[in-house]
């Protein structure tokens, strides 16, 4: 899922102090899985946006709200009347929350009240890692199903690099060397050979590098005729 | 010949090869790589030219490289991947071939936390063995990598680095011959203070062969103190140092002559390891030191081709 | 004009943080009327946003009191109580506001000295620290 | 919201006018537009008092009530019993603590008294209103069976107390052990797995290579100490060293020990620190004393760092010493030691005479009682939590001293830390006689005061589930989060962390809680 973690609650005070009203909008999807930006944190931080008011004497309207899911236009619709009737939205949800709810109200002010930051894997409660950056060609099955693009801090298709030490990684004696844990999964999979091969040059193309990426589904879109009629949702 | 580098010429005559690093300055002045290249000329066979290792700013290799050689000393560029993508990777080994420099060494580059631009943003388009295996497809067949023929490409040695002691150990041997067999001639080692551990090593690179498909300079470092072995020993990633080296450089009484005598010793022994065909000296910032170690150790006078 | 008089409130698990109170009093203990003492089942119920809303609402300071961690009746209670507390604070100093405003307490229910020395300190702050935002609120 | 309160201020006797203005309150409480009864009464704990409380709540046909009185523990058993005569849910009664947290403790400060007393009424009215009445459930339980992991001193002793009882003891024993005890016991038993609740468990127990099911209403975990399992260099050293509680079963069976005799502390006495109530002291006096009187003439030593005689245990070292037991203290620096290549022989520093010992012996024993290693495999198989040191732990103190954290599980003996004999029977006896009451009710309560779920805002994050020491929390199947109710204790952990807000806990809801805050905040005083 996506991971994302509050902002550091000065600069969002610092964001939003111009302005009189203000709807901060939580997420029930991932933010909320990842206890950064569900009806709790909304809540938590509207409280504590009204204790800082409080103290600096500042008049500040604030009201909380929680989405299911703030990246589609549909849910957002919901809670319009919120949005537009305050001077800034505030979303507790990810970037991609916070540009759907911009997107769909241009003139209208939407700012981040997280910083969203990876793909990442719940490992244990309060604890999420990083296992994925979206390069958009996996190649997993040849690296015993442990990807060495978003676990190795080099992303190296040929590791480990020399600062191994242990089987941690160098960059952080915490993190495991992704390589080193490659070369243990192939060797109970009785794959070594994988790893023996020289992995070629990756191509990036599929990746971010390759410009923003669109997936489209032509099957699944409706058809101008298929629109018709039906509400425009923007 | 595949550059025709001196240091190529001193491993095809069979000669025990002398390498040693000269750390390009932080800053525009050219005047210590010229200092150190009069200082130290004769007394290596070439010299490595760091390219910002550990990822702090500095003079540029291929810029260090064109100043030494003004001074009439051979030097090996190294080339990361931290910091270029295979555009520049490959319009380097252009310019540098263009220049007049013949040995590169492959890196994939320390990572920039550890250096003074740590906010950086990281290529790593390639990591080492792809920035080889690139290479060596440009050199040999004059392809670049996305298949652009090119009419002149570059003669160029190429060299990588191999760290023994790093985990894990059992893939260090498979991962040199990765390297073998991505095109490098040549390979520096990690530091070594753990002779057993090397030796090791070593037996299992001969058992592979792979001492015949390339060059091996082991890789040594003078240590000025006991708090240089122990800080090595305990914050340097990937490094090996033994107690007993920690322990004789804290009893001795002037650790410097120690440090000294401690790396002639090491040389005089892995002279001795069959499959090592030279030394790499890293006197980090302690270059005026070089030739001492080399004269102690023997390894003097270097030879030269016509 | 009268001098102001602090507002403390304490969250006190029904088990043992309540019952260390009540033990107090009947000991004979005095402590300062400013503590309003709100009855929760287990200090892991207490919610940051009950902290937050306290101090929206006029508290000077807030503590919140539970079991001892090893002797808690919930089992991990009190140390979810104080996992809660320690957020809350980190978001009071992250808005510039005295963290040292909200703490967390483990008191045992046979234990009659705690709850005033408890009271005591929180009162203390208050009266140090002051309204949120000075005496015009 | 319309609500019919009764409002019931309690003088204690005299004690709360002597601080309070009870006029006062009373017209604060006959001002609030829902009070349509308020009584002053001499005292809430008073069978005449509580009648005509009961008798006014009825003829006003109140339906829910604020008592101004004292702890909610002294006085809520009869009151809530007498209102529930009179038709009124035991949640719907709002009881404060006027004598603990006003009048006891501020009686120097009649004024500020007087006004938090009645901030105090104000918050009780506003919580008043906003109470729901709820519902105790109850569930048969289908077994009377009380299983006991373990048939040692302290599982015998559990079982003899739960038969007492009426429950149906079964015993599980790892070993052939056969015993005689009430019930059935299973031999080469262990317990491998669980699923239910207090109550109602369903076991699953491997005798022998099969794996049984069994329903249980209570488990007692009686495992002992580890007693096989002696780890360190003196143990190493010497092959057949035995710990305390085998030389004593030999020593009873009649075999005479070969001399000398030297009891260790620990087979690792140089390791890190330890811990004195690990060692059976107790035990290790009696043993020693018996010895000596059997056999004067044998040569018993006692090798130790701390040791801990309390009360009457103090005579049994002062007559171990009159025995000739000759008693030994080291430190750590002067640890007794074995060499391996001649292990008849000890060395030991005196720490009082500081002169060095070589102690020759024939048998060697120690002392301590590490962790039962089966306790893992059973507390994986409960899912109840462990201290670091690998035993049971138990539950609070207030909960009794033989509980687990989990309702119907109960731990006595060494399960929980080593202790004697004495003390492990005692426990044993403790925790059937707890078992066997808990199964005597035959009904398992459940509900009132606990969380439920609101679906629609459950994201089914798992948090709940992983927060929760009593596994009450499930996902449902609408792949949302549910509660089981009989597993819940109403604690509100699962409230606290729900990241969505999807969970509530009944009677201490968020609404309820902040509102009783901002109400007492609202005075001042």
């Amino acid at each position: 899922m996506i991971v994302a973690k509050r902002k550091p609650l000065n600069e969002i005070v610092e964001m939003l102090a111009p302005y009189k009203k203000v709807t901060v909008i939580g997420c029930r999807s991932c933010v909320a899985i990842c206890l950064a930006g569900g009806e709790k944190e909304v809540k938590m931080l509207v409280s504590a946006l009204k204790v800082k008011n409080r103290k600096e004497g500042r008049k500040q309207e604030l009201d909380g709200l929680v989405v299911e899911r703030q990246c589609e236009k549909e849910w957002v619709k919901e809670v319009e009347d919120k949005v537009l009737d305050s001077d800034i939205t505030l979303s507790m949800a990810c970037s991609l929350g916070a540009q759907t709810i911009g997107d769909m109200y241009p003139s209208h002010l939407t700012f981040p009240g997280l910083n969203t930051g990876i793909f990442g894997v719940p490992e244990e409660q309060g604890v999420w890692s990083e296992k994925c950056v979206g390069c958009g060609n996996c190649i997993i099955h040849t690296t015993g199903g442990i990807c060495p693009i978003s676990r190795c801090a080099k992303s190296m298709l040929n590791g480990p690099c020399g600062g191994s030490a242990n089987r941690k990684c160098e960059v952080n004696l915490e993190i495991d060397c992704a390589w080193a844990a490659i070369y243990d999964r192939l060797k109970i999979q009785n794959r070594l050979d994988l790893i023996e091969k020289i992995m070629p040059a990756k191509d990036w193309s599929t990746s971010h590098a390759g410009g923003r990426r669109v997936y489209v589904r032509e099957d699944a879109k409706l058809t101008p005729h298929q629109k018709k009629g039906k509400e425009a949702v923007q | 010949m595949k550059a025709g580098s001196n240091l190529e010429k001193v491993f095809e005559s069979g000669k025990f090869a002398v390498t040693a690093e000269i750390g390009p300055p932080q800053s525009a002045n050219p005047e210590p790589l010229t200092h150190h290249a009069k200082m130290l000329r004769g007394f290596a066979d070439a010299f490595n030219l760091t390219d910002n290792q550990t990822a702090v700013v500095r003079l540029s290799s291929i810029a260090s490289a064109v100043i030494i050689m003004r001074e009439g000393v051979e030097p090996v560029i190294q080339m990361t991947c931290r910091d270029r993508n295979r555009i520049a990777l490959q319009s380097d080994l252009f310019g540098a071939a263009a220049l007049g420099i013949k040995n590169v060494l492959c890196l994939t580059g320390d990572h920039q936390i550890f250096g003074n631009e740590k906010a950086a943003r990281n290529v790593f388009d390639f990591d080492s063995i792809v920035e080889l295996q690139v290479f060596n497809q440009l050199r040999t067949e004059g392809k670049q990598v996305g298949g652009e023929v090119v009419k002149d490409p570059p003669k160029t040695y190429l060299g990588c680095a191999e760290n023994p002691f790093a985990t894990p150990y059992e893939f260090r041997v498979s991962r040199l011959a990765k390297k073998v067999s991505a095109g490098a001639d040549f390979c520096q080692t990690q530091a070594i203070f753990d002779m057993d551990m090397f030796e090791k090593w070593m037996d299992e690179v001969r058992a592979r062969g792979l001492d015949k498909k390339m060059h091996i300079l082991a890789g040594v470092i003078p240590m000025k103190s006991a708090g240089a072995a122990r800080y090595m020993k305990n914050k340097v990633p990937g490094m090996i140092v033994p107690d007993h080296i920690v322990d004789r450089m804290k009893a001795a009484k002037d650790p410097k002559e120690e440090g000294i005598k401690l790396c002639v010793e090491q040389i005089e022994h892995l002279k001795s390891v069959k499959g090592v065909h030279g030394v790499h000296i890293m006197a980090v910032a302690w270059e005026e030191m070089v030739p001492r170690i080399v004269e102690m150790a023997g390894l003097l006078p270097r030879p030269t081709f016509q | 004009m009268a001098e102001r008089k602090p507002k403390v409130i304490g969250f006190c698990c029904e088990k043992h943080g309540m019952d260390a109170a009540v033990l107090s009093a009947r000991s004979g203990k005095q402590f300062d009327a400013s503590v309003r003492l709100v009855q929760v089942p287990c200090t892991g119920r207490v919610d940051g946003i009950h902290i937050l809303k306290a101090l929206e609402d006029g508290a000077d300071s807030v503590f919140v009191l539970g079991c001892l961690e090893k002797n808690c009746y919930y089992d991990t209670g009190s140390i979810e109580g104080r996992k809660r507390v320690e957020y809350v604070k980190q978001m009071l100093s992250e808005v510039g506001i005295e963290k040292e405003r909200v703490e967390m307490f483990n008191a045992a229910s046979t234990n009659a000295w705690a709850f005033p020395e408890i009271v005591s300190k929180m009162v203390g702050v208050a009266k140090k620290l002051g309204p949120i935002g000075g005496e015009k609120q | 919201m319309k609500a019919r309160i009764q409002v019931v201020l309690c003088k204690c006797c005299t004690e709360m006018p002597k601080l309070l203005n009870m006029e006062k309150l009373q017209k604060l409480a006959e001002d609030s537009s829902m009070v349509v009864s308020v009584m002053t009464v001499d005292a809430v704990c008073d069978g005449k008092d509580l009648a005509r409380i009961v008798g006014e709540a009825k003829e006003r046909e109140i339906d829910r009530a604020v008592v101004l009185a004292c702890h909610k523990k002294d006085i809520s058993p009869n009151l809530l019993k007498a209102y529930r005569r009179a038709g009124i849910n035991e949640f719907l009664i709002e009881l404060v603590n006027m004598r603990e947290e006003v009048v006891l403790p501020h009686a120097d400060e009649p004024e500020r008294a007087q006004a938090k007393a009645e901030t105090k009424l104000k918050a009780a009215l506003t919580r008043a209103i906003m109470l729901a009445p709820l519902e105790k459930q109850s569930e048969e339980m289908k077994t009377k069976n009380v299983v006991i992991v373990g048939a040692g001193v302290a599982g015998q002793a559990a079982a003899h107390e739960a038969a007492k009882s009426g429950a149906h003891t079964v015993l599980l024993e790892k070993t052939s052990k056969s015993l005689k005890v009430p019930g059935v016991i299973m031999t080469h038993a262990q317990l491998v797995g669980a699923s239910g609740y207090g109550g109602n468990f369903q076991l699953k127990i491997k005798a022998g290579e099969k794996v049984e099911e069994l329903g249980a209403a209570a488990v007692v975990i009686a495992t002992g100490g580890g007693w096989t399992t002696l780890k360190g260099p003196l143990a190493k050293a010497v092959k057949d060293a035995v710990p305390l509680y085998k030389f004593y079963e030999h020593m009873q069976s009649g075999m005479v020990p070969k001399g000398p005799v030297v009891i260790v502390d620990t087979p690792d006495p140089a390791g890190k620190t330890m811990k004195v109530q690990d060692y059976a002291w107790d035990d290790t006096l009696e043993t020693v004393i018996q010895l000596k009187k059997k056999h004067p003439e044998l040569l018993v030593y006692v090798i130790f760092q701390e040791m801990r005689a309390f009360g009457l245990s103090e005579l049994a070292y002062k007559e171990a010493a009159d025995l000739g037991v000759r008693f030994i203290r080291y430190d750590k620096a002067g640890a007794p030691k074995i060499d391996a290549k001649n292990p008849i022989a000890l060395t030991v520093k005196d720490f009082s005479q500081g002169e060095v010992l070589d102690l020759k012996f024939g048998t060697l024993v120690f002392a301590s009682i590490p962790a039962n290693q089966d306790n893992q495999m059973i507390a994986d198989a409960l899912r109840i939590p462990m201290t670091v040191d690998g035993s049971i732990r138990r539950g609070s103190i207030q909960r009794w001293p033989v509980t687990t954290p989990k309702p119907g599980i109960f731990v006595c003996g060494s399960a929980l830390f080593p202790k004697s004999r004495e003390l492990a029977k005692a426990e044993g006896e403790a925790a059937g006689t707890m078992a066997g009451q808990f199964v005597k009710r035959g009904m398992i309560e459940y509900g009132g005061s606990v969380a439920q779920v609101t679906p629609e805002k459950c994201s089914a994050c798992l948090t709940c589930i992983r927060t929760c020491p009593y596994e009450a929390p499930f996902i449902g199947a609408a792949n949302k989060a549910e509660i089981k109710v009989q597993a819940c204790q109403g604690c509100g952990m699962c409230v606290g962390i729900c990241p969505s807000k999807a969970i509530d806990l009944h009677h201490y809801t968020d609404d309820q809680v902040m509102e009783e805050a901002r109400t007492l905040l609202g005075g001042d005083f």
